[in-house]
């Protein structure tokens, strides 16, 4: 019962949230210099009553918080409104183009979740040695490479001079998919390693100093058993926020990644649709990110109780 | 009744790291030192005017003339690295300052004057927090033109709520240490003690965890300038830089586009390394 | 090291690559965007017609010479001034194998005069009164002045004939991926898989024999970057593409990959002078700016030397059934503005303006951009003037050629302006006074009297003799300044061959002709 | 039969630093041994040598041999098979050495599913019996628990459970009660002797309470700066300390035993009942008139902290407030000094009213210089970043116009009085030891020469030979200034030695009030003689007690 309350509570914050982000994201256009008709009739001396033509297609006559409205309600029931660059529903703009920046987020999301763990935790229970030290030294080297920099690296020595990969393009079907995803994936996993790594190697050192591991260890539990039942056990809360932090901004990142590696995902949609003042387009894909964030710390939060049962109780983490 | 003293880890993890990490930590704060002195005096040290066009001398490799090369325009490389720290620095400077500052104001008001007030900034955090710094920038770029400026200012908004939620943090556990009840008793005014006493407390680790910011904005404005949404040519910049040398990599042309590429990874390496240790020591000397 | 600056390409012309030995199942092509319709109304830039051109027909069909042949319609007449009459060509089916017929011509061409749709070809039909069915299998225009070019317009976008029913069932998602479009050409629309490909199916059902498509299929793949398009040029992922990056030429010739062509091409790159205003409202300050301009500098810098520094807003390729002395009168009998900082610094100075300001807007389009804003500002600072350089997005750059507000403060932009007919009256059309596009509102009474004249000519080789006139004029003012030109890039991959590399390909079903080489 | 024999036991770190040097120390099976020492004097390092558990990097020499093994260089299968089956430890603080995120049932079964191979049904009826003989209510529901839901006391006994699972023949208890009430140590002392009697274990039982040592241990080891400085049996060593050491240590306890003249006294007192109105016909300094708090907490009930708490405190007097943990003591200071606003009652102090929290500048100064308080932890009252001569400096520029020059010698004055040097006016609270920090709070809160002062639990944190300094230090004061002090704590003998009348709170009331020595003596409510009971005493006093109440 407390528990349901709790995370109503929590639900309750995170849809106030997005309904804020909403409405950030619908006003904001307001405070753009140009005229969208302008772009719609590009190259042509527009009448008048074609002028009015095009505002009422699109909806742009109404009052401000009709269309608010309007947009919110067609939101909802799945209709994003229609692109004025593609002069197609946004829904199908952005569908089409949903699946590849979903591969490419999850396969950096594994490669992310993979080596940032084994980094952290090989780093955390080897701390002060040198091979703690050379993973740090790594990473941080790592983290500093911008994702367009990598991106460059790697398509200059991967897909250029020695041929391993594809240049361009995302793929067809699941295995060609992955084949094309596999040196963004990496370009864009870099930044995201690192800060997952270093999350993972702090936590898991703070854990390795708390007394609880020291009795498990006076009673005869193995190492390994020590290290996987009571230090990373405990140490995958503050993992889990960091990476639930980190989830919009992969999927932004991935603009980057995608304009460098030519892939049509919503994040070159996104830098498109910015340059040609397509808002509908804009504003889907930014609400859509938000949303993605609410969504995946909505999740975290549900699951908090069952990764620390104190914060069930409202008790502080930790 | 035995002391609280921090834990023995984290005193054993300062011992060594902190005499061999020092050595980097030096190399680091002379790199950026370097790379300031650079910016600052661009005019007087660059050969060339960073602009200067010369197309009869395009795509030239490193000569005496041209230590780095020239790029597809024949400007000089090394003249365009120089004059282009400025904005590679400025930038994230002016982000890591103005969040800075607006992150301490907000959250020092949101931890220290608590309620209502806590409740409706830590709302608005939450809501920026779901807008990624990149996203932010991007959007701004959108409504108020390319530029530096209108990234600059959204990055500091985008970035002030981490700094805000620490600050916050940092307050909020400070407010509850004796010291602070102490000083209350003795008659000091609220605000007194928040500003003269609480907030120099914390403003060292917030600063420092901030540094750590620098890194990544730079990385970010970079990659905004990449996308062609930042800093606009003529301007040198090292992103925008990248952008324009990317066409001359089917040309097999590489040196225009690595040498700001390799400033932009040091840079970063240098100022992480110097946050970490600042982080490092300033919160080392605080009782945890 | 040297070499490299100055290394220009070798590069000649090429009007057609080796027959075909066979059909090919399928090829794929690169371009370097994604169309944003399919709809022929707004299809207006290179990356919607390359693809276009191969599923829609037009009237009149634009071939990679140049010339105008029947398409859709299988004769016109011009009975009167005014009057243009079409007669549809019997037995022809569109992909859904419905047939054509008149009526589908009229719903087709009505929608470029109808408002709510916008379309971008509204200035073919500027003068045009009425489209009427006069016959089963017949259209006839009526224009309100005699228009020569109406006609030569029927050749591109402009004329393309569509299924009635279609245009009516698809309704707004006309053209886009999930509409689709549903003509006569070659090929139809097979599978649009938005921001990655298009795929184009054999039509087996296409009407003029001569043309069936020699590949059952052919796979466009838009790759924005053109580091990323020579890569999978040089791979061989991609069979090839138009528009070639110059700085990979070099790269892609050395791959031994595929072949680069070099073909016949209507653009002609300018400055176009938008405040008269200013300083440039003097023509002989335009002059000495075009003198002081290092022309043949950014053909090499920008272009590997693949191109030629041009006086006159034309090229020779859209002089079709020109008169030989018009061509010569047009070509030969005006002004040299040679490279001379020295004489432009000094008309500069008797004009009076040194000293002041121009503002030169460009955006981060490509590498030829941007060569050209840095060699206009030293060619400025050359001769006393202040070129201010003016860095917009790519998208407020495209307003700048839509809406004169955009142009406030404006003095100097760059473009590759193309024509889409064979005839260089198309050009000069628009730089008549208060013409939309006459972005200067540059005006001469003389200029305006001999271009009106010559639209009302219909013996093109007659014509052409009072377009050069406006050409000398327009050579001798100076309303744009004229850069230079360059040939049509292309690049066939070691498989296919038979296309002739022309900018026809914007009309042309280019992509029928290529096949096994 | 020897259990655990460490000989000549010698620890260096890498640095250099020699933590322990050349400790010996024997236990025989069914021998419970006690360690005392100071903070810091190296007991913990010697428990844990015990089982293997050693600071990374440390060198090691002599030899700890646990049963038939060598524990030093032992190999990490014989380790295991030490901790799994031969000794066991109890550490001090139970919240955090039970892993937070999993069951009880979890901490207790999984060595013996996990080590023993014990099936998962078997592991539970192994712990439920365990959970059972430690005496906690309901070990079925325990199970089942997480540890935020159970009292620090429960914790330990799920704790003491835990060590027993493995039926180890060595005990290590590493000062399980520190973190507890007096109350609930008292009875996890006797789960624990109950447990070392019914397993015939040994017990190896580290503490700082000298009498808790005392009262269980029949030998004790005294440990300081990582040497066994004297050992013997208990009764021995605090007997006859024979180092100065072991001396200054046992005399710096404070203890309840009631000396001669205060026994005499007290008779005196009963002789003639009628002198207490002698002391009330004084006006009170400090006067609490039905002082009520109650905290209220969103989505939960209110706790009512105070509940109508009247004391008063006569100048130049000194009242003790003592009673368990969350008895609202705290709650009760925090209203005197302005922290925090009464629900309902007064406080006035030298006859001007201080119930409200102050909030303009005059009232907050005039409060201020009524009423100072000394906070518990030293560590935390004072601002980290000012010197201790700037803090002292800043509250007296507070309160007087005094120039720089003027209030810096001040600050000397003051520190002098609290026993510091000048030199200490410039170190930083970080360089200081928690007694120096300790004097320089108090320091502090003269320098507005309030009234009244509050210490609240003000030596708790402290060493008992530094907690007595600091407690002479209090006294003096009194009698150099005719300070009125209100003195909280939760150990009576502490309470007693500072003043001359108590109360007790339980749950937010006070429930018995009195004469110091007196409530001592003849603790009238039974919570009080709990408390009282609690209070560990040497075992060979307590047979005395005992023989003597039989006697009677
Ligand atoms: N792992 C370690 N690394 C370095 N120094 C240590 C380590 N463990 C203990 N020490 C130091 O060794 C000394 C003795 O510590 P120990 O914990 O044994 O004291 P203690 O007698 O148990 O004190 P307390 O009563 O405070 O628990 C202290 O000075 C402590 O700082
Ligand atoms: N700020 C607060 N909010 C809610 N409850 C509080 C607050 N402060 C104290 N309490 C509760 O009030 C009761 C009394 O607390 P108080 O700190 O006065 O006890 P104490 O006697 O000082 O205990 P200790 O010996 O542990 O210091 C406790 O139950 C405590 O949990
Ligand atoms: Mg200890
Ligand atoms: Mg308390
Ligand atoms: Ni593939």
């Amino acid at each position: 019962m407390m528990l349901a309350r709790r995370i109503g509570g929590k639900l309750g914050g995170l849809l106030l949230t997005l309904f804020l982000a909403s409405l950030l994201v619908f006003f904001s256009r307001f405070l753009v210099p140009g005229d969208p008709i302008r772009f719609l009739l590009r190259g042509r001396k527009p009448s008048a009553e074609a002028i009015e033509l095009v505002r009422a297609q699109f909806g742009l006559d109404l009052p401000v918080w009709q269309q608010y409205v309007n947009w919110v309600t067609g939101m909802l029931q799945g209709d994003f409104g229609r692109s004025l660059q593609y002069r197609q529903d946004v829904s199908t703009v952005i569908g089409e183009r949903l699946p590849v920046t979903l591969g490419l987020v999850v396969m950096s999301g594994i490669l992310i979740g993979v080596i940032g763990l084994a980094s952290g935790i090989i780093a955390s229970l080897n701390r002060g040695k040198p091979l703690d030290r050379s993973i740090l030294i790594g990473l941080t080297v790592l983290g500093a490479i911008p994702s367009f920099v990598g991106s460059i690296v790697l398509i200059a020595i991967f897909a250029v001079q020695l041929g391993w990969f594809p240049t361009f393009g995302s793929g067809e079907g699941f295995l060609d998919r992955i084949y094309h995803l596999v040196l963004p994936s990496i370009a864009l996993a870099l930044v995201f390693v690192v800060l997952v790594g270093k999350v993972t190697r702090s936590s898991m050192v703070e854990q390795l100093g708390r007394e609880h591991v020291e009795v498990a260890t006076s009673r005869g539990l193995r190492r390994a058993v020590v290290i996987r039942r009571h230090v990373f056990r405990n140490a995958i809360g503050p993992i889990l926020t960091v990476s639930g932090m980190l989830v919009a901004g992969l999927i932004v990142a991935s603009t980057i990644v995608e304009a460098a590696f030519g892939l049509a995902g919503i994040g070159s949609l996104l830098v498109a649709s910015v340059d040609r003042l397509d808002f509908p387009v804009v504003q889907a894909i930014v609400l859509l990110v938000v949303a993605a964030f609410v969504v995946v710390n909505g999740i975290i939060d549900v699951l908090e109780p069952w990764i620390d049962p104190r914060s069930a109780a409202g008790g502080s983490a930790r | 009744m035995s002391a609280p003293t921090p834990t023995l880890a984290v005193r054993m993890m300062r011992g060594p790291r902190l005499k061999r990490a020092a050595s980097w930590y030096f190399v680091s704060l002379g790199v950026l030192a370097v790379m300031t002195l650079a910016a600052v005096f661009a005019p007087f040290i660059a050969p060339y005017d960073p602009n200067l066009v010369n197309l009869s001398a395009v795509h030239q490799s490193p000569s005496i003339a041209h230590w780095l090369g020239t790029d597809s325009l024949g400007r000089d490389t090394l003249s365009r690295m120089i004059f282009g720290a400025r904005t590679a620095l400025l930038g994230p400077l002016l982000v890591v300052v103005f969040s800075t500052i607006l992150g301490i104001l907000l959250g020092l008001v949101a931890g220290w004057r608590g309620g209502w007030l806590d409740a409706v900034l830590g709302r608005f955090f939450d809501v920026i927090f779901a807008f990624p710094s990149l996203l932010i920038a991007i959007m701004a770029v959108a409504l108020f033109g390319k530029g530096l400026v209108a990234p600059v200012i959204a990055m500091s908004i985008a970035y002030a709520p981490f700094v805000a939620r620490l600050t916050r943090q940092l307050i909020l556990s400070e407010r509850s240490r004796p010291y602070v009840s102490a000083y209350r008793v003795q008659g000091f005014s609220g605000p007194w003690i928040a500003l003269r006493r609480v907030l120099p407390n914390v403003t060292p680790i917030v600063g420092a965890q901030s540094t750590l910011n620098f890194g990544y904005v730079l990385a970010e404005l970079a990659g905004l300038s990449f996308l062609g949404l930042g800093v606009q040519a003529p301007t040198a910049d090292w992103g925008a830089m990248i952008n324009e040398a990317q066409a001359g990599l089917v040309g097999g042309y590489f040196l225009p586009a690595i040498v700001p590429a390799v400033a932009v990874v040091i840079v970063v390496v240098a100022v992480n390394i110097i946050g970490e240790e600042l982080s490092d020591r300033i919160g080392g000397g605080v009782p945890a | 090291a040297q070499e490299e600056g100055g290394g220009g390409i070798e590069w000649e012309m090429t009007t057609q690559t080796a027959a075909p030995s066979g059909d090919i199942d399928s090829f794929s092509w690169a371009s370097y965007a994604e169309p944003y319709t399919l709809d022929y109304a707004y299809a207006f830039d290179y990356a919607d017609n390359q693809v276009l051109a191969n599923v829609c027909e037009s009237l009149l069909r634009l071939n990679p010479d140049f010339t105008l042949t029947p398409g859709l319609a299988e004769s016109f007449e011009h009975p009167d001034p005014l009057t243009w009459v079409y007669n549809i060509r019997p037995g022809v089916t569109f992909h859904d194998g419905t047939p054509l017929t008149a009526a589908d011509a009229v719903a087709s061409m009505s929608r470029i005069i109808d408002p709510a749709v916008g379309a971008s070809w509204y200035s073919v039909y500027q003068n045009v009164v009425s489209i009427e069915q006069t016959g089963d299998m017949q259209v006839t225009v009526k224009t309100g002045i005699p228009d020569s070019q109406f006609n030569l317009g029927m050749g591109g976008s402009a004329g393309v004939i569509e299924s009635a029913a279609t245009l009516a069932a698809a309704g707004t998602d006309y053209g886009n991926s999930s509409g689709g479009v549903n003509c006569t050409g070659p090929f139809s629309l097979d599978k649009w898989q938005q921001g990655e490909s298009i795929t184009l199916k054999r039509n087996d059902n296409y009407w003029d024999t001569d043309l069936t498509a020699k590949s059952a299929e052919v796979k466009i793949v838009f790759i924005n970057d053109a580091t990323a398009r020579v890569n999978a040029l040089k791979s061989g992922d991609v069979d090839g593409s138009w528009m070639i990056p110059m700085e990979g030429v070099t790269q892609l010739q050395s791959s031994g990959a595929g072949e680069m062509y070099y073909g016949l091409n209507t653009a002609v790159s300018n400055l176009v002078i938008s405040n008269l205003d200013g300083p440039l409202g003097d023509p002989n300050v335009r002059k000495a700016l075009l003198m002081a301009i290092d022309r043949q500098g950014i053909v090499d810098a920008a272009y590997k030397g693949v191109g030629e520094v041009t006086d006159v807003h034309t090229t020779k390729s859209v002089w079709v059934g020109a008169s030989d002395a018009a061509v010569t009168a047009a070509f030969d009998g005006v002004e040299d503005y040679p490279y001379d900082l020295e004489a432009a610094k000094k008309l500069v100075e008797d004009a009076g303006v040194a000293g002041e300001e121009l503002v030169f807007v460009t955006a981060p389009i490509g590498n030829d951009f941007n060569v050209i804003a840095q060699a206009t500002a030293a060619a400025g600072a050359a001769i006393g003037l202040k070129v201010t350089i003016q860095t917009v997005t790519p998208n407020a750059y495209t307003t700048l050629f839509s809406d004169p507000s955009a142009r406030e403060g404006v003095d100097l932009f760059y473009t590759s302006w193309y024509l889409s007919s064979p005839d260089p009256l198309e050009m000069y059309g628009v730089l008549r006074t208060g013409e939309f596009s006459n972005y200067g509102n540059w005006s001469n009474p003389e200029f305006d009297a001999l271009v009106t004249e010559a639209l009302g000519i219909d013996d093109p080789a007659e014509r052409s003799a009072v377009t050069a006139q406006a050409q000398a004029l327009a050579n001798a003012e100076l309303p744009w300044l004229p850069l230079f030109t360059g040939p049509t890039t292309m690049f066939l991959g070691k498989r296919i061959t038979g296309v002739a590399p022309s900018v026809a390909y914007l009309y042309y079903p280019w992509a029928a002709t290529i096949g096994a080489r | 039969m020897t259990l655990l024999d460490i000989s000549e036991l010698t620890l260096d770190l890498p640095n250099g630093n020699r933590l322990l040097d050349g400790i010996s120390l024997r236990i025989d099976a069914g021998e419970t041994v006690g360690l005392v020492g100071e903070s810091g004097s190296g007991k913990s390092l010697t428990a844990r040598a015990v089982i293997g558990l050693l600071p990374d990097g440390a060198r090691t020499s002599g030899s700890v041999r646990l049963g038939q093994t060598e524990v030093l260089g032992a190999s990490v299968t014989q380790l295991l098979d030490l901790r799994r089956h031969t000794a066991s430890m109890i550490f001090q603080d139970p919240r955090a050495g039970i892993n937070p995120m999993r069951t009880i049932g979890d901490h207790l079964t999984e060595a013996l599913r996990l080590c023993e191979g014990k099936s998962t049904a078997e592991a539970k009826t192994r712990a439920t019996e365990l959970l059972a003989a430690v005496r906690l209510p309901r070990p079925d529901d325990h199970m089942n628990q997480y540890p935020h839901e159970l009292s620090g006391g429960m914790l330990q006994r799920v704790m003491i459970a835990g060590a027993l699972t493995s039926s180890p023949q060595l005990l290590i208890c590493d000062e399980p009660t520190t973190a507890l009430d007096v109350t609930t140590q008292a009875e996890i002392v006797a789960v624990l002797a109950e447990q070392r009697a019914s397993r015939g274990m040994g017990m190896l039982f580290i503490t700082h309470d000298l009498n808790l040592a005392a009262s269980l241990c029949d030998r004790v080891y005294v440990m300081s700066a990582g040497r066994v400085e004297e050992h013997g049996t208990a009764r021995a060593v605090f007997g006859s300390p024979q180092t100065p050491y072991t001396r200054r240590l046992i005399e710096a306890t404070p203890s309840i035993a009631l000396s001669a003249a205060e026994t005499a006294e007290l008779a005196q007192r009963e002789s003639a009942p009628a002198v207490a109105g002698g002391a009330q016909a004084a006006e009170p300094m400090l006067e609490v008139e039905g002082l009520c708090k109650s905290y209220r907490r969103r989505g939960k009930a209110p706790v009512d902290a105070v509940k109508s708490i009247s004391v008063s405190i006569p100048r130049g007097g000194a009242l003790g407030v003592v009673g368990e943990s969350g008895s609202g003591k705290s709650t009760l200071a925090r209203m005197i000094v302005g922290l925090e606003s009464a629900d309902a009652g007064g406080i006035r102090v030298d006859g001007r009213d201080r119930t409200t929290v102050p909030h303009t500048r005059a009232e907050r100064l005039a409060h201020a210089r009524s009423v100072q308080m000394v906070f518990q932890d030293p560590y935390l009252s004072l601002d980290p970043r000012i010197a201790a001569g700037r803090s002292i400096e800043d509250a007296l520029r507070l309160h007087s116009k005094l120039d720089s020059r003027a209030a810096r010698s001040r600050v000397l004055e003051l520190l002098d009085q609290v026993g510091l040097a000048a030199q200490y006016a410039d170190a930083r609270p970080r360089t200081l030891s928690g007694g120096q920090r300790q004097r320089v709070a108090i320091a502090r809160a003269l320098a507005i020469e309030p009234d009244v002062l509050v210490m609240d639990e003000a030596t708790s944190a402290l060493d008992v030979s530094v907690q007595a300094q600091v407690l002479d230090l209090v006294a003096d004061i009194r009698t150099e200034r005719g300070l009125t002090v209100l003195f909280i704590s939760h150990d009576l003998a502490v309470v007693r030695r500072v003043c001359e009348e108590t109360v007790v709170m339980k749950s937010g009331e006070v429930v018995e009030r009195g004469q110091s020595v007196q409530l001592l003596a003849a603790p009238q409510h039974p919570y009080t003689r709990l408390l009282l009971d609690s209070i560990p005493r040497p075992a060979w006093e307590s047979d005395a007690r005992e023989s003597a109440a039989a006697n009677a």
